[in-house]
């Protein structure tokens, strides 16, 4: 039986966006419905995907076709297939990607310079996000990675704000260093893959579950696990495993390397923020899971502890560091980097807690953070001030958006009722236990980890307190008569975000139910593989 | 003891469900009615929870002295093992469920009259519905997970009541105050929860006190539990928030923190006794005591009258944990059940005082502070009602033979006494604390109704006071009624009523020598107050600022963490960045060497024709410079190109 | 007898540091005794090659009439630079660029 | 060796110094000063190859004539700047390569060639002025009267010009 849900919605945008090079630039309502129709037309697909997945079984929904097939003599014949499908680990952020981006559409109503560029970079950023979730060839999945960077850029650089360019640029660099640790561990992984369905005849394949497979590494090469190269004081493996690491922490990010994130998301306009902040930073999550983590089962055992203690820095660090932001979107975006540490912690501990955690945060995160941005456009939208102190008493002006930016705080502070909680309690129980489990991780690493929502709470009560308590004022360039509260359009775009983290915070087990699976297969195999492999000195 | 009607019938479940579900719907409804039609919240709000009162006492009713009903639901798989959502009502719970509701109800009643007017009318009782929910949630929870989730939400509306009247900045700093020190609660309350998942795989209350063996792991995860507490029954060290707490309106005082939240802890200790070891249960001890005694001294000082509630809560509270570290959860939960209602009664007391001669103030246009006592006297005359009511839940909270609180008072120290046993050891300074506690006690209490009522009135003297609707007073009557004796029991001196002995497993515990011994103390204790402590003002600064705990910990705690931000934001800006920019300048002059290689030596090829022609022309035409020198030096260097050329 | 290369080298010297005169110098009467100089590096090649065809006297002809031409050069060079100085107000070659296209 | 040889070497000398220190030299003057002693060495020079009419000529028109009416530039150019004439050198760099690589080249030329075969014994020419005369008004009488209206225009043009009538751009 064949689908094609998921090349649909790859290629539906895609052929949006084609399609608008043909309309003239003027038809601004054109792209914004053409958009929004497309992002309608998506959730349909999405629901239809929905309905036809089952949990617990694996990989569905797959398609795969032969791509590129080229033979390159002595070397044995180059394999690269259009081969996608979900699981546990993809369902959940596909969904999270088609709700997101057709919210950004909403909120991206407001742009009006260059609607067409605007719209078409939109597009091509939806099908590149909803193919990175989905390749399961190691270069679809690079393709799809980077071509998500130049829509990025662009948008960043053209409807972005004041410092917009080195916004851009620092993002465009971190991203593509990260790009090039995982395009040397590509080229490795192809040298020592073949393909095991070619018997006879040396097929080298890009896939990424025969990379997972021990068996399939020719033996010898490079990233053989048997016999691994040594590069200076450690083997290739573990270097390999490293080199993506880094790749992937960088878009996660992780401390240090975090530093393009406040910067692109200060300057970025706040539907790019919403789709940086929500799906951008998951690719970080989600290769490191799909690719780094089964590859490398014996490096991630091997590095665990210095995941870990990683994600804790990151955890500390971003919430110490949105406590000293002055701008409220920078404080957003540090928050985010404390949250996305959860991840790393949630990974490491190679629980199923731990692994089920770190999934349903990033989907949680998502939708949070997707929230928390919006709420700051619309302040931007009125004042265009960002400035935390320049705001006093916005309670008394703003009861809906206050209520909205209670819901949207309390929810990233991980308070229950809310999504982002059910993610940390599992991420918490996964990285205390790991230790009496598999003796991964310490458990001092999760009970520091508590301090991350502590400072959470600290530095959003703050914020609540210094802009939206006590008697109204403005300071700064701020026009009195530039606050008013929400507009329907917002209503619309942030309601259901909120109606989403409540729901996936009182009822989770509708998404637990497609990540629990995943997440067991995913800390099993990873545990018995990565301890069947012996790691030569 | 428990008879056997298994089966609870549909009725019983869905009067549970109201219980629960009405305050939730309150908070719904009242939070999406219009501005305009705000007054009618004042109708709907209570009439839910009248409904829910009264569901609450058929409940009761029906559990009491029962079998415990418990139903759950799957909520979801962590790691592939299912954790439920359910409830577990014993007696406890029972008890707890009707004392929320009731209290929670008569508040609702109360605040109708005392909040009239107010511009955030829908979100005050919004948020008081909500906390009914959360509070109700934790009492009725049958997973600490749960639990934990109610306990937060709890913290959440406490939250949101404390800032209610948003525009004051000591509001907004207060609500923040207390979130956070319930959130650091929470996070070792946190660290219990993967303590005990990490060994026994289950959240359920019901699974988890099936555990008879201490395990070694059972101190740290109990003392992480109470961690929680500390936080949320403002147990030393985290106490400094209650007193601050008190910028919310008085009704939420009342309500969140005297009668109802900040005893959850009591409840959760109570409820999750079976998991404490003997240590754990001495830590609990000492921290209970030292937080009454630390208390009760700062409440002798204070001048605001909400303040001086507010410690002596912390007080009562600390004598509560120090009960069950004693090992007596009954009489703990006795002492909570009993200090509900009074001390509910005595802040809606402070608040009428309030409300009234803010009434009074803006009918006469004078400002003065009307919570600081010193200001207050002589109210008796002008307020006979308030006064009688004041006096009759200050003798409870004072202890005084006949009311309610003597008795649970009694029943821990019967408790402690019995738990220091027969050698001398610390825990006889434990006791020793108690007494002392209930001593000053008295003190502060009688100094307070002294100052406020008796006298000559001071600043209040030209106001027009008069006492308010019946729709506050009423409350403060009911409350006022259970706060005598017969509460607890018809012997008014002995605690073991109906109350005690259901909820008290075990041997006859009553000592009748230290009812009479607590008796005398008291008597002592008011005529010294009388004699003594009557027109004394006491001043010590150490303990007006309880202890100076808030400076130590902006000290300790605030500072450092707020420079460590500051740091991490200098490393951000300068080290990270700064290494970025180093190695993007690196790039970047890399990228310029490039760039001239690309132009002048890969383009010079590539576009070879192109950029030969025009570098031709510019070099030709750069011979035409008008400068005849310039004529000749190229001639002649055409001429040694020529000469080369022709003669090699 | 002084071999005729001798001449040459000289010549080819002359003829050089006039060259070098004419272009370095930032005057124009310099340029001008630049000018003399190479004429006169010229005029001794071709009296040294006069020598070896001593019954033609083509070669000192040759150089009589470059000493002629040298003259009116002089002449009218001096000329234009005391023009050019009373307009310009300066001898220096360089400032002056009319000829620039 | 010769006293010929002394004198030519001597004269060769001279002429090699005196260019060499006109390049040198920044005082135009001075310049002016040297290129007369340069032109006078020649002029021994021409003596000693047997061109006694040339260097006769090269005496009276150059030295005589030419380097005075230099000198009167001079004069007449420093005189209105007030101060002796000091010429600053440009192209200093690209001057000295294109004339030390042209010498460079000449000499290579030079040696590479052999005149010495070419060169027979002279006979000193007893009547060479004679035969210069004769040949002028011979072989050689039109570019005579030719440069006679050469030297006649270029007086007529050199006065023309360095007249002090105002043009009518200043």
């Amino acid at each position: 039986m064949h689908h094609y849900y998921i090349s649909l919605l790859i290629f539906i945008p895609l052929l949006a966006a084609a399609a608008g090079l043909f309309v003239p630039a003027g038809a601004a309502k054109y792209f914004r419905y053409s958009t929004l129709f497309v992002n309608l037309f998506q959730a349909l697909v999405l629901i239809a995907m929905v309905m036809e997945y089952i949990p617990g079984q694996g990989i569905q929904l797959v398609e795969k076709k032969d791509w590129i097939t080229l033979n390159i003599g002595t070397w044995g014949i180059l394999k690269a297939e259009y081969f996608v499908g979900v699981d546990g680990l993809s369902m959940p952020l596909v969904v999270l990607s088609v709700f997101v981006l057709l919210i950004a559409t909403i909120s991206s109503w407001t742009i009006n310079k260059n609607v067409k560029g605007y719209f078409i970079l939109l597009l091509i950023l939806n099908a590149a996000i909803i193919g990175s979730f989905t390749a399961l060839d190691f270069l679809l999945f690079y393709l799809f990675f980077e071509f998500m960077l130049l829509p990025m850029f662009f948008l960043i650089a053209i409807w972005g704000g004041a410092r917009r360019e080195y916004a851009s640029i620092k993002f465009f660099l971190y991203t593509l260093l990260g790009s090039v640790f995982i395009l040397i561990v590509m080229i490795g992984l192809y040298i020592s893959v073949h393909d095991p369905n070619y018997s006879g005849q040396l097929v080298h394949s890009f896939s990424v579950l025969n990379m997972a497979e021990a068996s399939n590494f020719i033996s010898h090469t490079i990233l053989d696990p048997n016999n691994a190269w040594m590069i200076g004081p450690m083997n290739a493996r573990l270097w390999a495993f490293l080199l993506l690491f880094m790749g992937f922490a960088i878009k996660l990010p992780m401390v240090p390397v975090h530093t393009w994130l406040p910067d692109a998301h200060v300057e970025a306009p706040t539907p790019v923020s919403v789709i940086l902040a929500a799906l951008l930073l998951k690719i970080g999550g989600y290769g490191l899971a799909r690719i780094a983590f089964p590859i490398f089962p014996e490096a991630a055992i091997h590095f665990s502890t210095f995941i870990g203690v990683m994600g804790v820095i990151s955890i500390i660090y971003g919430g110490l560091n949105a406590m000293a932001s002055k701008d409220l979107k920078r404080l957003i975006a540090y928050s985010s980097v404390s949250h996305m540490g959860f991840v790393l912690l949630g990974l490491a501990s190679l629980t199923p807690e731990g692994i089920a955690g770190s999934v349903y945060q990033m989907f949680s995160h998502g939708i949070i953070s997707a929230m928390l941005f919006l709420l700051v456009g619309v302040l931007y939208d009125r004042t265009h001030d960002r400035t935390i102190v320049n705001y006093s008493g916005l309670s008394t002006k703003m009861k809906a958006y206050t209520a909205l930016v209670l819901v949207g705080f309390f929810a990233s502070m991980g308070l229950p009722a809310f999504s982002g909680f059910i993610a940390e309690i599992m991420i918490f129980l996964g990285a205390f236990k790991a230790n009496s489990v598999n003796g991964l991780l310490h458990e001092s690493l999760a009970i520091i980890a508590t301090l991350g929502l502590i400072l959470g709470a600290a530095y959003y009560l703050w914020t609540l307190q210094r802009m939206f308590f006590g008697p109204y004022d403005l300071k700064g360039n701020i026009a009195h008569d530039s606050i008013y509260d929400l507009t329907d359009r917002e209503y619309l775009m942030l309601v259901p975000l909120a109606i989403a983290v409540l729901f996936f915070g009182i009822f989770p087990q509708p998404m637990i139910n497609i990540i629990d699976p995943f997440a067991q297969n995913f800390s099993e195999f990873v545990l018995r593989a990565g301890k069947s492999l012996t790691l030569n000195p | 003891m428990p008879d056997t009607p298994t089966h609870y019938t549909a009725f019983f479940e869905i009067c549970l469900l109201l219980v629960v579900l009405l305050p939730l719907l309150s908070f719904v409804v009242s939070g999406r009615i219009p501005e305009r039609y705000s007054w009618a919240v004042t109708f709907t709000a209570p009439l839910f929870l009248l409904i829910s009162t009264i569901c609450a006492i058929y409940v009761f009713t029906a559990v009491w002295h029962h079998q415990p009903y418990s139903a759950k639901v799957d909520w979801f798989a962590i790691g592939g093992t299912m954790v439920s959502a359910g409830i577990y009502l014993n007696d406890i719970a029972a008890l707890m469920l009707l004392v929320v509701t009731f209290i929670s109800f008569l508040v609702h009643v109360y605040s109708t009259g005392y909040m009239a007017g107010d511009a955030g009318i829908t979100r005050y009782f919004s948020m008081l519905g909500f906390f009914t929910f959360a509070m109700l949630g934790i009492v009725l929870a049958d997973s600490l997970l749960l639990m934990f989730v109610f306990w937060e939400l709890v913290g959440f509306s406490s939250y949101m009541l404390i800032g209610h009247w948003t525009e004051k900045e000591e509001a907004a700093a207060a609500a923040k105050k207390a979130f956070l020190l319930n959130r650091i609660g929470d996070a070792g309350f946190l660290v219990g929860l993967m303590l005990i998942w990490t060994n026994t795989g289950t959240f359920d209350i019901v699974q988890l006190s099936g555990i008879n063996e201490a395990f070694s792991w059972q101190t740290t995860a109990s003392l992480c539990l109470f961690a929680g507490v500390m936080g949320k029954s403002a147990q030393f060290p985290l106490l400094t928030w209650l007193p601050d707490a008190m910028e919310g309106p008085t009704p939420v005082s009342a309500l969140i923190h005297a009668a109802t939240m900040v005893a959850a802890g009591v409840f959760l200790l109570a409820r999750v006794d079976f998991l404490f070891t003997p240590i754990a249960l001495n830590t609990v001890a000492v921290v209970g005591i030292l937080t009454a005694l630390m208390a009760a001294l700062s409440a002798l000082v204070q001048f605001d009258i909400k303040k001086i509630l507010a410690y002596s809560t912390i007080s009562q509270l600390g004598l509560m944990v120090a009960a069950i570290g004693a090992g007596s959860p009954a009489s703990a939960m006795l002492h909570l059940f009993t200090h509900a209602f009074f001390k509910a009664g005595l802040f809606l007391c402070a608040g009428i005082i309030i409300h009234v001669l803010h009434q009074a103030q803006q009918q006469a246009h004078e400002h003065f502070n009307v919570q600081d006592i010193r200001n207050l006297g002589g109210l008796r005359k002008k307020l006979p009602f308030t006064f009688l009511a004041f006096i009759i839940c200050g003798s409870a909270l004072a202890g005084i033979p006949f009311f309610s609180g003597f008795l649970s008072k009694d029943a821990i120290l019967t408790a402690i006494t019995i738990w220091k046993g027969e050698a001398f050891s610390w825990k006889w300074m434990v006791l020793a604390s108690a007494f002392i506690v209930s001593f000053i006690t008295v003190i502060y209490t009688f100094r307070m109704v002294w100052t406020i009522f008796m006298g000559e009135e001071k600043l209040t003297a030209s106001l027009p006071v008069v006492e308010p609707p019946m729709i506050m007073r009423g409350p403060v009557a009911i409350l006022s009624i259970s706060s005598v004796w017969l509460l607890v029991d018809i012997n008014p001196f002995s605690f073991e009523g109906w109350l005690f002995n259901t909820l008290h497993s075990g041997d006859h515990f009553h000592i009748g020598a230290i009812s009479i011994l607590s008796a005398l103390w008291i008597v002592l204790a008011v005529s010294a107050a009388y004699f003594v402590f009557r027109n004394k003002t006491i001043h010590a600064d150490l303990l007006l600022n309880n202890f100076y705990l808030d400076k130590l910990y902006f000290k300790v705690v605030g500072k450092p963490s707020w420079s460590l931000a500051a740091f991490t934001d200098y490393v951000d800006k300068r080290w990270i960045d700064g290494f970025i920019h180093a190695s993007a300048y690196a790039q970047v002059t890399v990228a310029h060497l490039v760039g001239w290689f690309d132009r002048a030596i890969v383009d010079g090829t590539v576009n070879g024709m192109a950029s030969l022609s025009r570098g031709v022309g510019n070099f030709t035409r750069s011979f035409q410079g008008g400068k005849i020198q310039g004529y000749i030096l190229w001639a002649i260097l055409a001429i040694i190109i020529f000469l080369i050329w022709v003669l090699f | 007898m002084v071999p005729v290369y001798h001449f040459l080298w000289l010549g080819a010297f002359l003829f050089c540091a006039g060259l070098m005169v004419i272009i370095t110098k930032r005057n124009a009467i310099m340029v001008l005794l630049g000018i003399e100089l190479m004429l006169n590096a010229s005029n001794l090649n071709l009296v040294a090659f006069n020598q070896l065809h001593p019954a033609h006297l083509s070669g000192q002809m040759f150089a009589l009439f470059v000493i002629i031409v040298a003259v009116c050069e002089a002449a009218v060079g001096l000329a234009i630079v005391l023009r050019v100085y009373q307009y310009y107000q300066t001898s220096v070659p360089d400032e002056v660029t009319e000829l620039k296209d | 060796m010769n006293f010929v040889t002394i004198l030519f070497y001597f004269f060769e000398a001279v002429a090699a110094l005196a260019a060499l220190s006109l390049v040198l030299v920044r005082n135009v003057f001075y310049g002016a000063l040297i290129l007369v002693v340069c032109l006078l060495s020649l002029a021994a020079l021409y003596v000693l190859a047997f061109a006694e009419f040339v260097a006769v000529t090269q005496i009276l028109i150059y030295a005589g004539g030419i380097l005075v009416v230099i000198i009167f530039g001079v004069m007449l150019t420093a005189k209105i700047a007030g101060k002796p004439l000091v010429v600053k050198h440009t192209n200093v760099l690209s001057g000295v390569l294109a004339g030390v690589s042209l010498f460079t080249l000449l000499v290579y030329f030079l040696s590479s060639h052999k005149f010495f075969e070419d060169q027979k014994e002279a006979p000193p020419s007893e009547d060479a002025i004679n035969t210069i005369g004769f040949g002028l008004m011979t072989e050689f009488v039109l570019p005579f009267e030719v440069a006679g209206i050469v030297l006649l225009a270029a007086l007529i043009g050199a006065a023309v010009i360095a007249s002090s009538i105002k043009s009518k751009k200043v």
